[in-house]
């Protein structure tokens, strides 16, 4: 047995570190289209101090460390693409507080979002997090490690706009504490202290997450989503602007796709409502669908398709099934919101060029402070053909987001150099410094953004 | 090597590896697939088990006695299939059952399911224990040898060699007896009914088996059959009829169900205490039977029946499904699953966690020792919180 | 007059110990049928053991032939036939060991006289040999006799018979034996020593050792778990070298380590005697297994039927309380 | 083309107008009315035409056997008033196009049940009840090669329907049933009153689901124990098209010893489960339609009702929740049957 | 590369073996029998070899017809044929199976003879030693490692103590395995059932040209009995719990910790 492998085994236990070409395997690949790069070592610790002694070590042997929580972010972030350790962090997996009150939830790494979201529906009915349309095993940390959103972007924005804190392996061993909670045994926020940027959107090149606080909002008693159509993209930001105006809605999102095809043309807006009486309820329906749409559905432009109660738990894997193919990836670019007629218009002809039935979202983010803009390319993972069109339309529209002034979100690796290139050179020069300061062996999930 | 006989070739590919394989019904935690439980790696998740067998289809990667094991660790507790949201979801059991299906072919089994499959051919039963040995549960007990009764009662090997199941075999006629069913078992003429080893991919040695019982319960005239084991339930239920054995299946929990609704069996003197119910995979998911137990234990008064957080399609597998009882692949842990549904039966409060199947019986039975619960909750098979109900000694 | 001989065994300059428990059975055969009792030891400068054979034989024949190497089932069997040829002696005595193994069978057939090999008893009563065998892996005993014959062979099984010292000063013959053909269809190319692992557990005063009815591998980190917390090492048996999840240097028994704890604690092993000779200097054996007949129990001091796994960690957490 | 067959002097020589006059949501008096339906046979714009909430009930209104409703929808859509903003329309459109392949098309044994775009409600027709049927169009992916089209009346689209109807029928009939049993009771419609109505043969012979249920029922009588539930019906509106079906419902009802609850908006005058009208284009529709349902449900509670009964999957989706959190349960007519005969259906748990 | 192997069918002794009424047999009733561990890794072995370079398996065997049943799985496992001498010699002395078997291998065409280093039941580890010597062929017992060229056979023998010592063995010659050589791979019922349609030929002592006389014992089997239990264990009873408190008390008292 190796050396490396025995010190880990020492470290999380024989069970937890594998070298056998099963799990080298499964963990060289990412669900999207990034070729897969194998690890030398697949290790699932349990504690901070487990991560501790395995940065440590990563050091001493100059071996690549790849942190990974669900494993989700399609676009590669999790592939060891210089090898090394592939570091599973679901079984940290406690939630450790929740500060009713405060409202704000303490989590190891590996808390997913559907556990957290289960946590509080039965022990804290009144609280919500803003859970993004991820399948449920995508982790808190995971998501503010690449500055996801959620359901409740509108009103609030990133998730990584809602940490109050964290705990982080930094890349040379030392475990640190941002926030409040560096200074009292208190999470309940990130403010006054000197800010965690550092870490978030970094992607796990600068330091390990290993605890996250995250703000907690309000969840009323009724929850539910109304339906809105149109079939002109042009009018899109006018309702947007309009909706959010009112503050009446949490998720606010626009999206059109080929598939089924009733949605084809045509432009859902599903806005998010939620209520504590039938009052209130009655009264922001009222307000949104017939004094601040109404003019749209009397000039026939627009379509009230009802309300529905609940919230239904987004089922996205499902557009992996489309071709029969089991593989879908996107490109999520934050735009400004007037940018969404083109981003429908270009991204449908990317799709179209590349023949894949085109799928397009828009997620408000603030009060339409910008919106998150997706542009979904299914595959087939059993036909490489697919994936090579799925990987040149993703390459295209890494380019068209930047050409229509947006940022690229999570960029992979071909989506990092163009924003590189673009990115401001003193903001580059701080950036490698701060990654040469933070990382000084160059051990944190290399290969993604290469500054230096 | 390539596995051209392979049956889902063209499907296998379409799991995306999303993860909704290993949560509940809420998404409480991501340990309702119970070998992704036990060892929290990918590979063992249901996704990853796919992903594996399409990577060994295509020579991405070799067999291993370990790429077998991560195979065998699947329980066919059919979780997977009740969370996949997409639509090869009713194949998927299949899927892992065709691959075991190879490695049987190729002799590629971990020892332990060599050991199973051995002891089976040879001595009919897992444990490899004497086939001669079968009818000794019945010893001390008076128990009506099976010729021609309405019901043929089925114990299955569990229920006729472990000791404690054996236990709960004899509770079961006891309970069959006071109802006046008219009932006989095949004692040591009775052979293992094959499911398990259906479940480990030994297709050809499960169809003889099949044919056999089928043979022997039609020479005995059976039209009814009443079974210990869910296992056995699901098999005689789903499988035989593809074996021109059309029999009228019960488990046990549904027919005292009938008996206690139609007044047969009288339970008014009641147990007061606190149950908490445990699924088995075979009966819920596999056969979508959750209430018969459940209104059993309803219909006993001071019975106060709590649900554990995972219940019904949600319910968290004992691990001891595809032959696990046995080959133990799951064992040894705090995360083996049955500890980890002790503790949660513990959580409910409740002073009885009921059983349907033997199976459980065992696994759950040595976890609540092994977490050191024995003095605050009890394992107990309905049939034997039924006995205590009406009081029979 | 009559007389028994038995065939000294030794390798790599030591005699082995099942040729002390053989030179002891026979010489009390020998006492009790008043035959002479005759060593016989055959190889490289074999003249180093005949002080010590000496001790037990009337007479010790020495055939040195210091090209001989291995085991020397062969040149042992050209000289024995010839030497049992011209004395005839009433029993052959070898040890049931690997050298037995390859001998025995094939020197009975070059002579043409019977055989029964592994033996846990001979008797002589009035000329009669009478021996015993454990058969069915000893679930039972076997009785056999011979049917008349000169010369009979028998093995013994190693361990069980025990060495008693004895002080004769047996005259010492050295013949000189020319072999006709040397041996060109088997040749020795060396010994593979056992290499020494992390840990010796021939050293260890406490032997936490495992056998088939662990079931699987993960399963050692218990015994693991209890060996550390008594400060001892785990041992096996064979099926889990056979299986492959210890290495053979874990391995107690015949071919494997001799071990000589203060406690030797057998979890789900059912006690074969292969296994069982390499445990016997124990001081006290406990012995868990599920199986009420397994025949560790009939060597154990102390026994617990039932599942290692339900008694084990109890067993671990019940240490710790009383630990502290 | 299909051509509408409406009786024109039949229609003006009427004395009652009652397709008018007993409109629910319009109120016009019988003079009114006259004139109004003359513009609409005219072609001539009406406030009729802008103001219906196409709820079908003047089909069966009218004593003529004429078609008024259908009529109507053909003017909206000849002068261009759209019930329905534009995108809605379109999305309605798209959603009758098939696009998961072609159907499997085997032998249907007899008797035969269609379940037109309702494949994922199979478990709705389980059980003794359903045994022996032969099922057409099972899989939700090929439904909509099953689709009768009629929803397009709501949509002032009659030209769809009448493109598309030909290969529905077309394909429904490749099954070879004579008989076929449809699920939904606007399929029924479909193929019992508009086809034929507009001029399309059909090749096969509907059967209404309620008729089958009775019949079926009544052959397992023996096995009914009355339920003892007070229940109302929500009719849909297609039931409007096929009114001689509708006594089934009281005669089943009658089977199976439920009440069918003494109240205002039954049978004749029933109402609309609304869910048509909240997405129509005319000034405050989602508040009308919420509106209609708040009285249809105030009704059944006034009444007692324990249980309200469905057919229409489309009401179900609209109502269910409504009424289940006015403390009715709902359910739907094949459920209810199923309970009657001592099964234990899904869809009641 | 020509292997005869030789395997035998004992009784599945996982349950208590009782002696039947006679004295000198074991009661067979309900028994089930099996193919000798030791054959099947001999078996897995010669496998090994022919597919790695080619060549034929034959597995035989001597007993009444019941015995088919392990030939059949030999041929499941990988023989290509297979021959029963039918003679019932369960009892019989090892030299007189030993010539029977010596007089079939003669005739057979091999390089490779291989045997079980020794059988479940009786144990002796003889047969084959002596079948080498009667064919007048190298042997050696206790093999652990094999690897064969055109003409040699090289070796590794299990001595005691964890020691090895290895052979170059000239070829033809007769190898005893030892578990342990190697994984014996699991035989599928698919398997046995196609192993069906191979050879499987049954010959009689005369077509040995032997008689029962040439088979006269040289060793006589007195009677069975159970082994005497000179020292029997303590038994500690109770639940789990209540054992291991005990032997914890035990432990402790006996100054283990």
């Amino acid at each position: 047995m190796d050396h490396v492998k025995e010190a880990l085994a020492v470290i999380v236990g024989e069970e937890h570190v594998s070298t056998e070409p099963e799990e080298l395997y499964i963990y060289s690949y990412d669900l999207g289209t990034t070729e897969p790069r194998r690890p030398d070592y697949a290790v699932a610790p349990r504690t901070t101090e487990e991560v501790r002694r395995i940065v440590e070590l990563a050091n001493q042997e100059k071996i690549p460390i790849v942190p990974l929580g669900g494993g989700l972010s399609l676009a590669g972030l999790a592939v060891p693409l210089q090898g090394g350790i592939a570091l599973d962090l679901k079984r940290m997996d406690t939630i450790i507080e929740v500060s009713e009150k405060a409202r704000y939830a303490v989590v190891e790494c590996g808390v997913s979002q559907g556990q957290l979201t289960a946590y509080l529906e039965k022990n804290h009915p009144n609280l919500m997090h803003s859970e993004p349309g991820a399948p449920p095993q995508a982790t808190i940390a995971g998501n503010v490690a690449i500055h996801g959103q959620g359901d409740l972007a509108q009103p609030y924005g990133f998730n990584s706009d809602m940490v109050n804190g964290l705990e982080v392996v930094l890349p040379t061993g030392e475990v640190c504490k941002f926030g409040s909670c560096a200074v009292g045994a208190n999470w309940y926020t990130q403010h006054p202290l000197p800010d965690v940027g550092l870490f978030l959107g970094w992607a796990g090149t600068t330091g390990i997450i290993t605890k996250v606080s995250l703000k907690l909002y309000p969840r009323k008693k009724i929850q539910g989503v109304g339906q809105f159509v149109v079939e002109d993209e042009e009018l899109i930001p006018e309702i947007i602007y309009r909706i959010t105006h009112t503050e009446a809605a949490h998720d606010v999102v626009a999206f059109s796709q080929a598939i089924p095809p009733f949605a084809s043309g045509l432009h859902h807006i599903t806005i998010n409502l939620s209520a504590d009486s039938e009052k209130e309820l009655d009264f922001k329906m009222e307000l949104i669908f017939d004094d601040t749409l109404g003019e749209y559905i009397r000039s026939g432009d627009g379509g009230f398709l009802g309300f529905n109660r609940g919230l239904q738990r987004p089922q996205i894997s499902k557009t992996a099934d489309w071709r029969k193919g089991g593989g879908f990836e996107y490109v999520g670019a934050i735009m400004p919101v007037e940018t969404y007629p083109q981003c429908y218009r270009r991204g449908r002809e990317i799709s179209e060029r590349h023949d894949i039935p085109y799928t397009v979202l828009g997620r408000v983010i603030g009060m339409s402070h910008a919106m998150m803009f997706s542009w979904t390319y299914a595959f087939n993972r059993a036909d490489l053909e697919t994936i090579r069109q799925a990987r040149e339309a993703l390459h295209e529209t890494d380019d068209l987001a930047l050409e229509l002034g947006g940022t690229i979100w999570k960029p992979g690796i071909y989506g990092q150099k163009l924003v590189l290139e673009r990115i401001d050179p003193n903001t580059l020069k701080l950036m490698k410094k701060v990654k040469q300061l933070l990382d000084p062996n160059g051990i944190m999930n290399p290969g993604n953004w290469e500054v230096s | 090597m390539t596995l051209t006989s392979y049956k889902y070739a063209d499907t296998i590919h379409r799991c995306f590896r999303c993860g909704y394989c290993k949560f509940p019904t809420n998404w409480a935690d991501v340990n309702n697939c119970p070998a992704y439980a036990r060892f929290r790696m990918e590979t063992y998740s249901c996704g990853g088990r796919l992903w594996l067998i399409r990577a060994w289809l295509s020579n991405e990667i070799e067999w291993t006695d370990h790429l077998a094991k991560i195979m065998y660790t699947c329980t066919a507790c059919k979780n997977c299939e009740e969370k996949c949201p997409l639509r090869f979801n009713v194949d998927i059991m299949n899927m892992i059952t065709a691959v075991k299906g190879e490695m049987v072919e190729r002799g590629l089994i971990p020892s332990q399911v060599k050991d199973f499959l051995e002891n089976i051919q040879r001595q009919g039963n897992p444990y490899g224990k004497a086939r001669a040995k079968r009818g000794e549960w019945t010893e001390g007990i008076e128990i009506p040898k099976y010729k021609g009764q309405d019901f043929l009662y089925y114990v299955g090997c569990v229920g006729s060699y472990d000791t404690r199941a054996q236990e709960t075999a004899r509770t079961l006629g006891k309970v069959l007896t006071k109802a006046g069913v008219s009932f006989g078992v095949l004692g040591g003429e009775e052979n293992c009914d094959g499911n398990e080893v259906n479940a480990l991919g030994e297709e050809t040695l499960f169809e003889m088996m099949a044919e056999e019982n089928v043979t022997q319960f039609k020479e005995l005239g059976v039209q009814k059959i009443v079974t210990l084991s869910p296992h056995s339930y699901n098999t005689f239920k789903n499988d035989y009829p593809l074996h021109d054995g059309n029999f009228e299946v019960f488990h046990y929990t549904q027919a005292l169900r009938d008996l206690i609704q139609g007044e047969r069996l009288d339970v008014s003197r009641g147990l007061n205490t606190r149950v908490a119910y445990h699924d088995p995979c075979f009966l819920g998911r596999w056969n979508g039977e959750y209430d018969a137990p459940r209104m059993i234990l309803n219909a006993i008064p001071g019975i106060e029946l709590v649900e554990l957080e995972k219940n019904r399609a949600g319910a968290l597998c004992c691990g001891g499904g595809g032959g696990n009882f046995y080959t133990d692949f799951l064992g040894g842990s705090e995360s083996s699953p049955a500890r980890i549904r002790a503790r949660e039966a513990y959580d409910t409060g409740a002073n009885i966690l009921a059983v349907a199947c033997p199976n459980c019986m065992t696994m759950l039975e040595d976890a609540v020792k092994a977490e050191g619960l024995e003095d605050k909750i009890d394992v107990k098979d309905i049939s034997e919180i039924v006995v205590e109900a009406t009081g029979i000694a | 007059m009559a007389e028994i001989l038995v065939v000294a065994e030794h390798r790599q300059q030591k005699l082995a110990d099942i040729t002390l428990q053989m030179l002891s059975k026979g010489s009390q055969l020998a006492d009790q049928s008043g035959a002479e009792l005759l060593a016989v030891v055959i190889g490289k400068n074999v003249d180093i053991y005949a002080q010590e054979l000496a001790r037990w034989a009337d007479r010790v024949i020495i055939f040195k032939k210091d090209e001989l190497e291995g085991s020397l089932a062969e040149p042992s069997q050209m000289m024995l036939s010839s030497i049992i040829k011209q004395r005839r002696p009433k029993l052959v005595l070898i040890g049931h060991s690997s050298f037995g193994m390859d001998l025995a069978p094939s020197l009975a057939i070059e002579l043409g006289v019977p055989v029964i090999t592994d033996c846990i008893d001979v008797t002589i009563v009035s000329d009669n040999i009478t021996v015993t065998r454990s058969i069915y892996n000893g679930k039972l005993n076997a009785v056999y006799t011979f049917v008349p014959s000169e010369t009979v062979i028998v093995t013994g099984r190693v361990g069980e018979f025990e060495v008693k010292e004895r002080n004769l000063r047996g005259q010492i013959e050295e013949i000189d034996y020319t072999m006709q053909e040397n041996i060109e269809y088997k040749k020795f190319e060396g010994y593979i020593e056992q290499k020494i692992g992390i840990v010796d557990i021939t050293q260890a005063d406490i032997v936490v050792s495992i056998g088939r009815g662990i079931k699987e591998k993960e399963n050692i980190e218990i015994a693991q778990e209890l060996a550390e917390l008594l400060g001892g090492v785990v041992a096996c048996s064979r099926p889990i070298v056979d299986y492959g999840w210890l290495p053979s240097e874990y391995q107690v028994g015949l071919s494997g380590k001799t071990v000589t704890p203060k406690l030797y604690l057998a979890l789900g092993i059912s006690g074969a005697f292969q296994h069982v000779v390499g445990l016997k200097g124990s001081n006290m054996v406990i012995a868990i297994n599920k199986d009420p007949r397994a025949p560790i129990f009939n060597i154990a001091d102390y026994g617990v039927v039932d599942d290692i796994y339900k008694v084990v960690p109890a067993l671990i957490q019940k240490i710790r309380e009383l630990k502290d | 083309m299909y051509e509408l067959k409406f009786n024109e002097n039949e229609c003006l020589s009427c004395v009652t107008c009652d397709c008018l006059t007993k409109c629910q949501y319009m109120d016009i008096d019988k003079d009114t009315a006259r004139t109004e339906i003359s513009k609409i046979i005219n072609g001539e714009d009406s406030f009729v035409l802008h103001n219906c909430v196409t709820c079908y009930a003047c089909e069966e209104y009218c004593e003529k056997g004429n078609h008024p409703f259908y009529l109507i929808v053909e003017r909206q859509e000849e002068l261009d008033i759209p019930p329905l903003p534009k995108p809605l329309i379109r999305r309605g459109i798209q959603t009758g196009i098939p696009f998961r392949g072609e159907p499997d098309i085997y032998e249907a044994k007899e008797p035969a049940l269609c379940m037109g775009v309702f494949s994922d409600l199979l478990y709705l027709i389980q059980g003794k009840l359903f045994d022996g049927l032969s099922l057409i169009s099972m899989d939700p992916r090929k439904m909509f090669h099953y689709f009768c089209q009629l929803m397009y009346l709501h949509y002032a689209r009659t030209s769809v329907i009448k493109e598309r109807l030909p290969k529905i029928i077309e394909t429904i009939a490749k099954h070879n049933a004579t008989e076929i049993v449809f699920f939904h009771d606007e399929c029924y419609g479909t193929y019992a009153s508009y086809a034929p109505a507009v001029g399309i043969e059909v090749p096969f012979k509907p059967v209404h689901l309620f008729e089958y249920l009775y019949n079926r029922l009544n052959e397992l009588k023996d096995e009914i124990k009355p339920l003892n539930l007070k229940v109302a019906y929500q009719r849909p509106c297609s039931s409007r098209l096929c009114s001689d079906k509708h006594h089934f419902v009281s005669d089943i009802f009658n089977l199976i010893g439920v009440e069918n609850v003494k109240r205002e908006y039954v049978d004749e005058n029933g109402l609309c489960c609304g869910g048509t009208i909240q997405g129509q284009r005319r000034e405050g529709s989602r508040l009308r339609a919420a509106d209609v349902q708040q009285r249809n449900i105030d009704d059944m509670v006034n009444a007692g009702t324990e249980v309200c009964v469905f057919n229409c999957p489309a009401c179900f989706n609209t109502l269910a929740a409504l009424v289940n959190r006015r403390g009715i349960r709902p359910v739907f007519m094949s459920d209810l049957c199923r309970l009657a005969i001592g099964e234990e259906p899904a869809g009641w748990r | 590369m020509d292997v005869v192997v030789c395997i035998k069918r004992v009784p599945d002794t996982a349950d208590v073996v009782e002696i039947d009424a006679s004295g000198n047999d074991i009661e067979t009733d309900g028994l089930a029998f099996k193919i000798n561990d030791w054959d099947e890794y001999a078996l897995e072995a010669a496998v090994q070899l022919t597919e790695k370079q080619g060549g034929s398996i034959i597995a035989i065997t001597v007993g009444p017809k019941e015995w088919d049943d392990v030939l059949r799985r030999a041929l499941a496992i990988g023989a290509d044929r297979a021959i029963r001498i039918d003679q019932d010699m369960v009892t019989a002395d090892c030299y007189a199976v030993a010539k029977v078997l010596e007089a079939l291998i003669r005739n057979l065409s091999y390089d490779l003879v291989l045997f079980g280093a020794q059988s479940e039941d009786f144990g002796s580890a003889q047969l084959g030693v002596m079948v080498a010597e009667l064919l007048g062929i190298p042997h050696a017992s206790l093999v652990v490692s094999l690897q064969v060229d055109q003409t040699t056979a090289r070796i590794k023998r299990e001595l005691e103590a964890g020691t090895l010592e290895a052979y170059a063995v000239e070829l033809p010659a007769l190898l005893t395995i030892q578990t342990g050589i190697n994984q014996p791979r699991y035989i599928s019922m698919a398997g046995i059932k196609r192993a069906m349609s191979k050879e499987l030929q049954v010959i009689s002592l005369s077509d040995l040209d032997l008689t029962q006389e040439t088979l006269s014992p040289t060793v006589m089997l007195e009677k069975l009995e159970l082994p005497p239990k000179d020292k029997k264990a303590e038994l500690i009873s109770g639940s789990p719990e209540e054992s291991a408190e005990q032997l914890a008390r035990i432990l402790q008292n006996s100054g283990i910790f």
